[in-house]
């Protein structure tokens, strides 16, 4: 049990993408290539063994980790902020996720990456361990820091691999996550600001900031900072206003890299939601949930209706996955134990089926060169593996039971349905429950119209030679349809994970 | 006897397994014979069709048979679903039909599958059917039933889109598959609300969520606690997936397209078993649909439409899987009738009856195609008895039986008029009288424009193999005398009537309204027999006169409505070119040029403010100077003004 | 009054500084041309002895030499050390630059130690007198040695302007300092501060006030006084360009950070436009930097901009805030002087200072654009580096100053975004744009120019890891400041 | 004698103010150059007027005619051909110029003056404070060299001691940049 | 009325004012260095005015006045030696010719 420790799994990334970047290390591609892909199996399976002894009913966090540098005292003593780790119910699901989606990514990426293999797999390497502390730190600096380090990995990737007008996506992206960032800085401040006013102590942590608060902020500052906190998540979790970030960085984008986008990023967004915006602050949720719910709402039928009519197969996708992120709200307005699992649940669901999907697209798109539906038809007869495993990730992704995207749905649409956190407004929850449902007919029609075009019908003569799948894409995408039907048929494997800490999470607004 | 009750779970589990063996078998190519593949399915079929007779006997000497076993599926806080299979007499006679036709289904697509290169896929594709259709009639709950509901929808999306290399069929496929998908939604809302309004009795009473056994009381306590409009609602909603699954009238267009399958699959899921899931969940539900008439009128309303209106247009048909498929679109309309009206049993026993003559109709056509190499028009058919005689004769027996001429098809539907005439539904029982005369005259014009008179198609014909022909004969039997068999007559042999075996639920009991009923329908039916055999039958020909021909031209643009199919394909059509797509094209414009063009407006808007102060800086020290002593003074002036304030 | 006492406790680094500029001057002369490069070795060796002289000085006590005219507290030593070390990276970019000063490579030395000592005791001087001769000093060395390229145009063009609006600043600053003297009779500081204890501050205290500070704005190139800065940057020789935007920057900090001292006890008019002013600093530095071409004049108004932020940790008024900015200072000073030397190694080899002449030159050599892109990063304000951390210390400090200074911190939030527009501009021209190809290879290899650029980048990076003990350090010596301004002289010999 | 002072304190304001602008709005340079050395020697007189008898001899020294001679010097080296017309830039700035100077000007006299109140000789704001009669002696003996010196050599030798390494280096720095450039010999 | 220090600082005001005027307005560069000493010696007299009302026993504003002076020297030379050294580059002596740097 002791070889368990988070500091390994976090920083270990970090030190072999510094062994990759390094110049004793031979630049031949396979070499390289070979190297990352068994670095990260084996990080994946590490994971596996936090997740194997993770006892979920324990309250709070697990594998607790403080690294002191040097002295006994905490990182930055004078400001009370600590480099310390910890994994608990939403967070220890969503670190198998990342590093599963980045050995998909690494196995995906033999054909999508061309040139500068050391700097592509370090810089994937960085990435991740920016996500792994992002999601595991247990101080808001940590998180802070973590949420901003994501960034320039991402930049460099989508800059430099990307296709189409990449630098202004790629710098879009930044600026546009940036700006989302400032906001949440405010708030971070701000609660520590609180505290010091309250308790003369100058503190980061979570869990003091969380379960050891007894003043209460006054009401409008609180306000603020769980508006500094939404916005932030806002426009990671694409919500409608602040979403256009995504349908550039996704097309623009290698396969790999939108896989890990669409896969794990957008996950950052309904985290931040839960852990800060509803355990931090649960007074202030209870009143904003409405507004989560109506967002979630838009989201789910804009998004949707906007991909029907999309030109492009990503940019299908990508609204596919704004459309999917809008259930995690509901999930999340429903305030009930149904709801927020079913967003934990709908969150992992929809990394699986998107980082699927991309890949598919990559596929595609690495053969035909094209990705706009007019010049692609009647693949199937051609790549009949591909075509099943597209059907497959399609009708996980529109819903059908027994596949994870179903027990997420049903489970959000019933905890949204049956919550009361719209009581008094004109559209109760019902109503909205009702709108968000026509989504499913709409998901279904554009998936379907997606399969219809490009892998039914008589074929373009052009595409007569396309080879089907190469062992890696198979093996990649065997390996993200097992947990898509595994966890289908048995979801309870998922949620026995997090449902206490969602019990205890939802304890907090009921009493 | 016990043994068989307790592990039903076998029936839909084997062919589950089959569809993983041949998932993995052919994914992994570790064999490439067909055989297999036909073993595994047939087989699964086979044993679950002894299974589910084993039961059905059971349950006819017990009647009271309720055996239920729940497992705890996906625990969500207070809402815990569930998953298990319950057995009682409607689950055991469905589990009969259903088998017993695949059984066939599957051992007649062997011969017609033969030379088509996704043998091992469709074979897939159908057991994979029957898993989900089992699993969906052995379902205990609600929640359950909308699981397969949506299983059953995909598996006869990728049956219909099978050769999806042709245009016609990946259209069709999806098309049928956002219809289905319309009706899930309509029973999604409509089960969330249901549980909604009944949550405290579910949860109170600790037993698994929305139950078929206890969902009277919930359904009770949901209309108290909802108000007759909203519960009406609800049960509209609940209504609307058997609605769309049972190809019902705004939701049929699907069905007709769906022929664009292989013929095995539209006798087997679009004749015989899927569409009949609606009907068969509208039994599972009638506690609830009971409790609102309003609900129950709308029901036979629209089971009258349904049936009047397919039936008009199978009239003009020329393509005899779209007749036979509008024909079944009519007698769902019948069933669905029936069971508005609350003729509960006779609506289940049409259902019955239906799906082996519809089944074996199907098969007739699909042997009749398969030997024509895929002539489907039957303008280009004709003289087929004389060259494949058994296909001839249990078509004739089909017939027969579907416009109610003695054989099965008689007693279903006349159960369901005698229920339509004693409760005293007079205009309905008109409708349902005029579609039988029509079902009548469109069957037999079918059987004559195919087997009688000379053969008008080109195509070299081939003579269907052994392994087609003999399930069609095997189907033949039940579909001639099983409708006899059930009607009650031979109570005293001790099979008990079919209404007294399904019925042990619900006291409404139609008696036999005397003789006038069926002998009238019998009247019907011979004028539709003649009148079809004046048009289409060589012998009868000669009787045709003037007076028929003016009596064509008036009713030309009745003939053009028909033809097109009542114009609902083409207002689907409009609705979604002129409402749906400019809906979506206005909006990803809008987030394109609107909410884009704003996050690069102000882009460039710090931009321009760029340049516009590096302008400041031109160079010249003396405007710096004179820039910065002004901001000075202007500074200085500032502080001057929050002192003095 | 032994003055050995003095010069041991309070003056030891001027003094070595003072020989050293001796014994160069000497050997300009005597030395021919070939062997100036000799000078070179004695100006490190002297701003190396300096350097260590400086942690002999005892730390925790104020001391006060000359009659009161010098004070050299835990803050000064501080800034002795930054404005030294500063130079040490200074002189070491000159060594490979000079070969473009021809035969007068001695003097360019002397001038720079001769302006360091400005610096030097500009940050301890504690009388009006003091502080206007260090200030001159270090100012009128900077005009001649930033017009030291006398064939370049633009050297001469530079020189030009920064004189004589440097002429015109110190002349206000002048005005500023007749009034101080005009109102309080003194010209000690800590008399002066005396004198405010116990009689109230009026308007004409606060205009004179601002009038000084107008001088210390032009030597920080904050906002009113920031539009000399940009050509002088690119018209001066790269080193003297890196002297100005890091060492002369330092020494005004530290002495303009006395002078707001004064402002701490009396109204908070003074603290409100100078806010505003950091404010317009930042704003206008950000805005005029989004669309440079040359990196010179992008490093002029980045360094205008960073100055702003230290501005605001001064508008504070307080100690938290100062702490701040003495914090923010030191990673501004690291990351500031990573960039110089690497556009130093640029212009030396390539003689180009377009962003675009940049492109791709990562891929033609990896280590030097890598390092470059983590100063202009730790500058962004991007986590792991220094800069990241000193941004999160400052706005902390804002939020402490309570919900009163919410604008202050909205605004400069909004300018770490066009600040990461304009430093991404440059890592995006390095890593992303196609390079010509027949871009030559900047020979890299070890020098001592490429070393302390590494030294430097890896500074920046462990700075941002090890945190607290740097933080200590701003929060000390800010303390020492505090008190030095509310408190009664310590001592006065 | 007030009257005597006064008389002689408007006579040199006047002759300043005026040689001032004359050398600011001269177009020929070296007619303002002559009228800058006017200014000179009357600030000098204000000196006396100021007791300030070391101070107006050193200004006489150094600017009268140290400062004269160098800008004398430097005219000759840098006259062109058409530089006579280089008199007033007609630009926005110069009107901007003129706003600024009289906004200065107003801002100061409202500080000055303490918000236009106190326009009495001694501003109260400023300190005034009469001399010991010991200084007042030596004043009328010596003069205030005596005062200076001492001054200079005690509270201030630190700036005194700074201020000739500065003269020092600006000495270095302008030969270095003024020399002309003459090929090396070897 | 007689003479009294607001005489000299109304003097020393004007007079730096014309320097800053001149400052701005001339486009001669020795103009320019003109009206910079200017308004030293503006500074000067009014250090000199503090000194003789404020304290005349040590002078001090005496003393800084003549630092004034010796800087202000400096800062002369230095300034012509540069105008010599652009001159010699650019052979004008207009301060609208030395604009090359801007943007």
């Amino acid at each position: 049990m002791e070889f368990l420790s988070l500091n390994i799994l976090i920083f270990a990334p970090l030190i072999v993408a510094g062994i990759i970047l390094s110049p004793l290390f031979p630049n031949d591609e396979i070499i390289v290539r070979r190297f990352a892909k068994g670095f990260a199996g084996l990080l994946f399976i590490y994971s596996i063994l936090f997740m194997i002894f993770f006892k979920p009913h324990e309250v709070g966090y697990q594998f607790k980790e403080n690294i002191k540098l040097f002295s006994d005292a905490n990182w930055i003593e004078p400001l009370g902020i600590s480099l310390s780790f910890g994994v608990d119910g939403i967070s220890i699901i969503l670190v198998v996720l990342t590093t599963f989606l980045v050995m998909l990514a690494l196995i995906a990426s033999k054909k999508a990456i061309t040139t500068k293999h050391k700097l592509y797999y370090s810089l994937i390497l960085v990435l991740t361990t920016a996500i792994l502390g992002m999601v595991t730190s247990r101080d808001l600096f940590l998180f802070f820091l973590f949420w901003e380090l994501e960034l320039i990995p991402m930049y460099f990737l989508i800059s430099i691999w990307g296709t189409g007008k990449k630098e202004y996506s790629a710098m879009k992206f930044f600026l546009y996550t940036f700006f989302g960032s400032l906001f949440m800085l405010a708030g971070i401040l701000a609660l520590n600001y609180f505290h010091v006013i309250n308790t003369g102590v100058s503190t980061f942590s979570i869990e003091t900031l969380t379960y050891s608060r007894h003043y209460d902020i006054p009401f409008m500052f609180e306000a603020l900072i769980f508006f500094g906190f939404f916005i932030a998540f806002a426009v990671k979790l694409p919500i409608v206003p602040l979403h256009t970030w995504l349908p550039n960085a996704h097309v623009d984008a290698p396969t790999p890299v939108s896989m890990l986008l669409a896969g794990i990023l957008l996950k950052m967004g309904g985290y931040g939601l839960i852990r800060f915006n509803t355990q931090m602050l649960p007074e202030m949720i209870k009143i904003f949930a409405p507004i989560l719910i109506v967002l979630g709402v838009i989201n789910i039928i804009y998004a949707a209706f906007v991909a029907l009519v999309q030109k492009d197969l990503k940019l299908l996708v990508a609204y596919s996955s704004i459309s999917h992120m809008g259930f995690v709200l509901l999930g999340l307005g429903a305030l009930n134990v149904a709801g927020i699992s079913g967003a934990m649940f709908q969150m992992i669901a929809h990394g699986l089926i998107s980082a699927g999907l991309f890949l598919v697209v990559g596929v595609i798109y690495l053969r035909t060169k094209t990705r706009t539906f007019s010049q692609l038809g009647g693949l199937g007869q051609v790549m009949p593996k591909a075509f099943y495993f597209t059907m497959l990730l399609a009708l996980a992704s529109l819903g059908l039971p027994l596949l994870i995207g179903f027990a997420a749905e049903v489970m959000i649409f019933y905890g949204a349905f049956t919550s009361d956190s719209l009581e008094g407004f004109v559209l109760s929850n019902q109503v909205m429950t009702g709108l968000a449902a026509i989504s499913i007919i709409i998901t279904a029609a554009y998936l379907l119209w997606m399969l219809q075009k490009v892998f039914m019908g008589n074929m373009f003569e052009k595409w007569q030679k396309t080879s089907d799948l190469t062992p890696h894409e198979a093996i990649a995408l065997t390996f993200l349809s097992i947990p898509i039907v595994l966890f289908g048929l048995y979801p309870e494997g998922i949620t026995s994970l997090f449902l206490p800490f969602v019990d205890n999470l939802v304890s907090h607004f009921t009493l | 006897m016990e043994f068989f009750i307790n592990n039903v779970w076998v029936i839909p589990a084997l062919p589950l397994w089959g569809f993983l063996l041949i998932l993995f078998g052919r994914a992994f190519n570790f064999y490439q014979n067909k055989y297999i593949s036909l073993a595994l399915t047939v087989g699964s079929t086979f044993i679950g069709f002894i299974f589910s007779i084993f039961i059905l006997l059971y349950c006819i000497n017990n009647p009271e048979t309720n055996t239920r076993y729940n497992i705890l599926w996906l625990d969500a806080g207070n809402l815990k679903f569930s998953v298990g299979w319950l057995v009682d007499n409607l689950a055991a006679m469905m589990l009969v039909v259903v088998t017993s036709i695949s059984l066939l289904i599957q051992i007649y697509s062997h011969g017609y599958m033969e030379q088509d290169k996704g043998y091992h896929r469709f074979f897939a594709y159908l057991v994979l059917f029957n898993f989900s259709m089992l699993a969906l009639v052995l379902s205990t709950n609600l929640f359950q039933t909308y699981i397969f509901w949506e299983l059953v929808g995909v598996s006869s999306y990728l049956l219909i889109g099978f050769w999806f290399d042709r245009p016609s069929a990946a259209q069709a496929a999806k098309k049928a598959f956002i219809i289905n998908r319309i009706g899930d939604f309509g029973l999604l809302v409509g089960t969330l609300a249901l549980l909604f309004y009944s949550l405290n009795w579910w949860t109170s009473t600790q037993n698994v969520l929305l139950e078929f056994a206890t969902l009277g009381q919930a359904g009770s306590l949901a209309l108290a606690n909802a108000g007759p409009v909203l519960f009406g609602l609800l049960a509209i909603g609940l209504l609307l997936g058997p609605i769309a699954k049972s190809a019902q009238i705004p939701l049929h267009t699907w069905l007709a397209d769906a022929m664009e399958g292989p013929t095995p699959i539209s006798a087997l899921i679009h004749a015989a078993t899927m569409v009949a899931a609606g009907v068969y969940l509208i039994a599972r539900l009638y506690p609830v649909f009971e409790l609102s008439t309003q609900v129950m009128t709308i029901m036979a309303w629209v089971g009258a439409i349904t049936a009047f209106i397919p039936a008009t247009i199978a009239i003009t048909q020329t393509d005899i899987k779209k007749c036979l498929a509008y024909s079944t679109c009519s007698q769902l309309g019948y069933m669905v009738l029936a069971m508005g009206i609350g003729a509960y049993s006779a609506g289940l026993f049409h259902l019955m009856t239906h799906a082996y003559f519809k089944a074996m109709l199907f098969l007739c056509s699909g042997a009749v195609i398969h030997s024509l190499a895929d002539q489907q028009d039957m303008r280009y058919m004709g003289g087929l008895r004389k060259k494949m005689p058994t296909v001839a004769y249990t078509y004739l027996i089909g017939t027969l039986a579907i416009s109610g001429l003695l054989l099965s098809g008689f007693w279903s539907k006349e159960a369901i008029l005698s229920s339509l005439y004693t409760q005293g539904k007079g205009l309905l029982l008109v409708i349902a009288l005029i579609t039988a005369f029509m079902t009548t005259y469109y069957m037999f014009r079918s059987y004559f424009m195919t087997f009688e008179g000379e053969y008008r198609g080109k195509a070299h014909f081939h003579k269907p193999s052994k392994v087609m022909t003999v399930p069609l004969i095997v189907l033949a039997i039940p579909s001639a005398i099983i409708g006899f068999l059930f009607s009650g007559s031979l109570k005293s042999i001790g099979i008990e009537s079919f209404d007294r075996f399904v019925f042990n639920v619900h006291a409404i009991h139609g008696d036999h309204g005397g003789l006038f009923l069926p002998i009238c329908s019998l009247i019907i039916a011979l004028l539709g027999f003649l009148l079809a055999g004046v048009i289409y039958w060589d012998k009868l020909t000669s009787l045709y006169c003037s007076c028929f021909k003016n009596i064509q031209k008036q009713i030309t643009p009745l003939y053009k409505l028909s033809i097109n199919k009542w114009y609902f394909d083409d207002f689907n059509n409009l609705l979604i070119k002129y409402l749906i797509l400019p809906i979506s094209e206005f909006l990803s414009i809008f987030d394109k040029y609107v909410i884009d063009g704003l996050v690069n407006l102000c882009g460039l808007s710090t931009l321009y403010k760029g340049k516009a102060l590096s302008l400041l800086q031109n160079g010249n020290v003396q405007t710096y100077l004179v820039t910065a002593l002004l901001s000075f003074v202007a500074i200085i002036m500032v502080m001057i003004l929050i002192y003095i304030v | 009054m032994d003055f050995l006492l003095d010069i041991k406790t309070a003056m030891l680094p001027e003094v070595i500084i003072t020989f050293t500029i001796l014994v160069c001057s000497v050997l300009c002369f005597m030395l021919k041309q070939e062997k100036q490069k000799f000078i070179y070795f004695i100006s490190l060796l002297g701003v190396i002895i300096s350097l260590i002289s400086i942690n002999l000085l005892a730390a925790n006590k104020i001391f006060t030499g000359f009659y009161n005219s010098f004070s050299s507290d835990f803050f000064s030593i501080l800034m002795r050390f930054l404005i030294l070390s500063g130079t040490l990276f200074v002189i070491v970019m000159t060594k490979d630059y000079s070969f473009k000063f021809k035969h007068r490579q001695g003097e360019f030395y002397l001038l720079i130690l001769i302006a360091t000592l400005g610096g030097l005791l500009l940050s301890g001087a504690n009388d009006l007198i003091m502080i206007f001769i260090a200030l001159e000093t270090l100012s009128l060395l900077s005009y001649a040695l930033s017009g030291f390229l006398k064939k370049d145009k633009a050297s001469n063009e530079a020189a030009l302007k920064y004189l004589i609006f440097g002429g015109a600043s110190s002349a206000v600053m002048l005005y500023g300092f007749s009034f101080l003297y005009g109102i309080t009779g003194h010209t000690n500081l800590t008399e002066i501060i005396a004198y405010l204890t116990n009689n109230s501050s009026n308007m004409m205290f606060s205009f004179a006030l601002l009038l000084t500070i107008a001088g210390f704005l032009f030597k920080v190139a904050g906002f009113p006084f920031h539009s000399w800065a940009p050509d002088v940057y690119e018209g001066a020789p790269v080193p003297v360009a890196a002297f100005l935007s890091t060492v002369s920057k330092v020494a005004g900090f530290a002495i303009l950070i006395k002078f707001i001292g004064l402002a701490f006890n009396n109204t908070e008019a003074i603290g409100i436009t100078l806010g505003l002013v950091a404010l317009l600093t930042i704003t206008v530095g950000n805005f005029m930097a989004l669309n440079q071409v040359n990196i010179k004049r992008l490093m002029a108004y980045s360094s205008i901009s960073q100055a702003g932020f230290v501005l605001i940790g001064f508008a504070l008024l307080s100690y938290m805030g100062t702490s701040g900015a003495v914090y923010y200072l030191i990673s501004y000073l690291v990351a500031n002087l990573g960039a110089w030397l690497a556009i130093t190694i640029f212009d030396t080899q390539t003689n180009k200072s377009l962003i675009s002449d940049l492109n791709g030159i990562a891929y033609r050599n990896p280590y030097f654009a890598t390092c470059f892109a983590v100063c202009l990063l730790s500058l962004a304000g991007i986590p792991v580096t220094v800069g990241f951390v000193a941004k999160f210390y400052l706005f902390h400090t804002i939020v402490q100053m309570g919900p009163a200074y919410l604008w202050l911190l909205i605004i400069a939030l909004l300018n770490t975004i066009l600040s990461l527009f304009y430093y991404l501009k440059v890592v995006k021209a390095m890593f992303v744009c196609k390079g010509a190809d027949n871009g030559s290879k900047l020979n890299f290899n070890i020098g001592v120019l490429s070393t302390s650029f590494v030294f430097l980048t890896v500074l920046v990076v462990v700075l941002g890891v090890f945190v607290s003990p740097f933080i200590n350090i701003a929060r000390y010596s800010a303390v020492v400041i505090d008190n030095a301004n509310t408190s009664a002289p310590v001592s006065v010999k | 004698m007030e009257v005597l002072q006064l008389l002689f304190f408007g006579m040199f304001a006047l002759v300043i103010v005026v040689s001032a602008l004359g050398a600011v709005f001269c177009k020929n340079i070296v007619h303002s150059i002559v009228s800058l050395v006017i200014t000179f020697l009357s600030i000098s007189g204000i000196f006396v007027l100021l007791n300030a008898d070391f101070l107006a001899i050193s200004q006489i020294i150094i600017y009268a005619v140290g400062i004269t001679i160098l800008l004398v010097f430097s005219i000759m080296f840098t006259t062109t051909k058409d530089d006579n017309n280089l008199w007033i830039a007609f630009k926005p700035r110069t009107l901007l110029a003129f706003v600024v100077a009289g906004s200065l000007f107003i801002l100061l006299m409202f500080n000055i003056t303490d918000k236009f109140t106190d326009f009495n000789k001694n501003p109260k704001l400023f300190i005034t404070k009469a001399p010991k009669e010991s200084t007042v002696k030596t004043l009328k003996e010596q003069g205030t060299t005596p005062i200076i010196g001492k001054q200079l050599l005690t509270t201030y030798v630190l700036p005194f001691e700074v201020l000739s390494i500065l003269l020092l280096g600006v000495v270095i720095g302008a030969a270095v940049i003024a020399k002309k450039e003459e090929i090396p010999p070897c | 009325m007689e003479l009294g220090l607001a005489h000299y600082l109304t003097l020393a005001a004007i007079l730096f004012c014309t320097g800053i005027l001149g400052l701005i307005i001339s486009r001669n560069i020795v103009k320019i260095l003109i009206s910079i000493e200017i308004l030293l010696n503006a500074v000067n007299i009014n250090f000199a005015a503090f000194a003789n009302f404020a304290d005349l026993d040590e002078a001090k504003g005496q003393i800084f006045a003549i630092f004034i002076m010796a800087i202000a020297a400096a800062e002369i030379a230095l300034g012509l030696a540069i105008l010599i050294a652009c001159y010699r580059n650019r052979h004008s002596v207009d301060i609208e010719d030395y604009t090359s740097l801007k943007g």
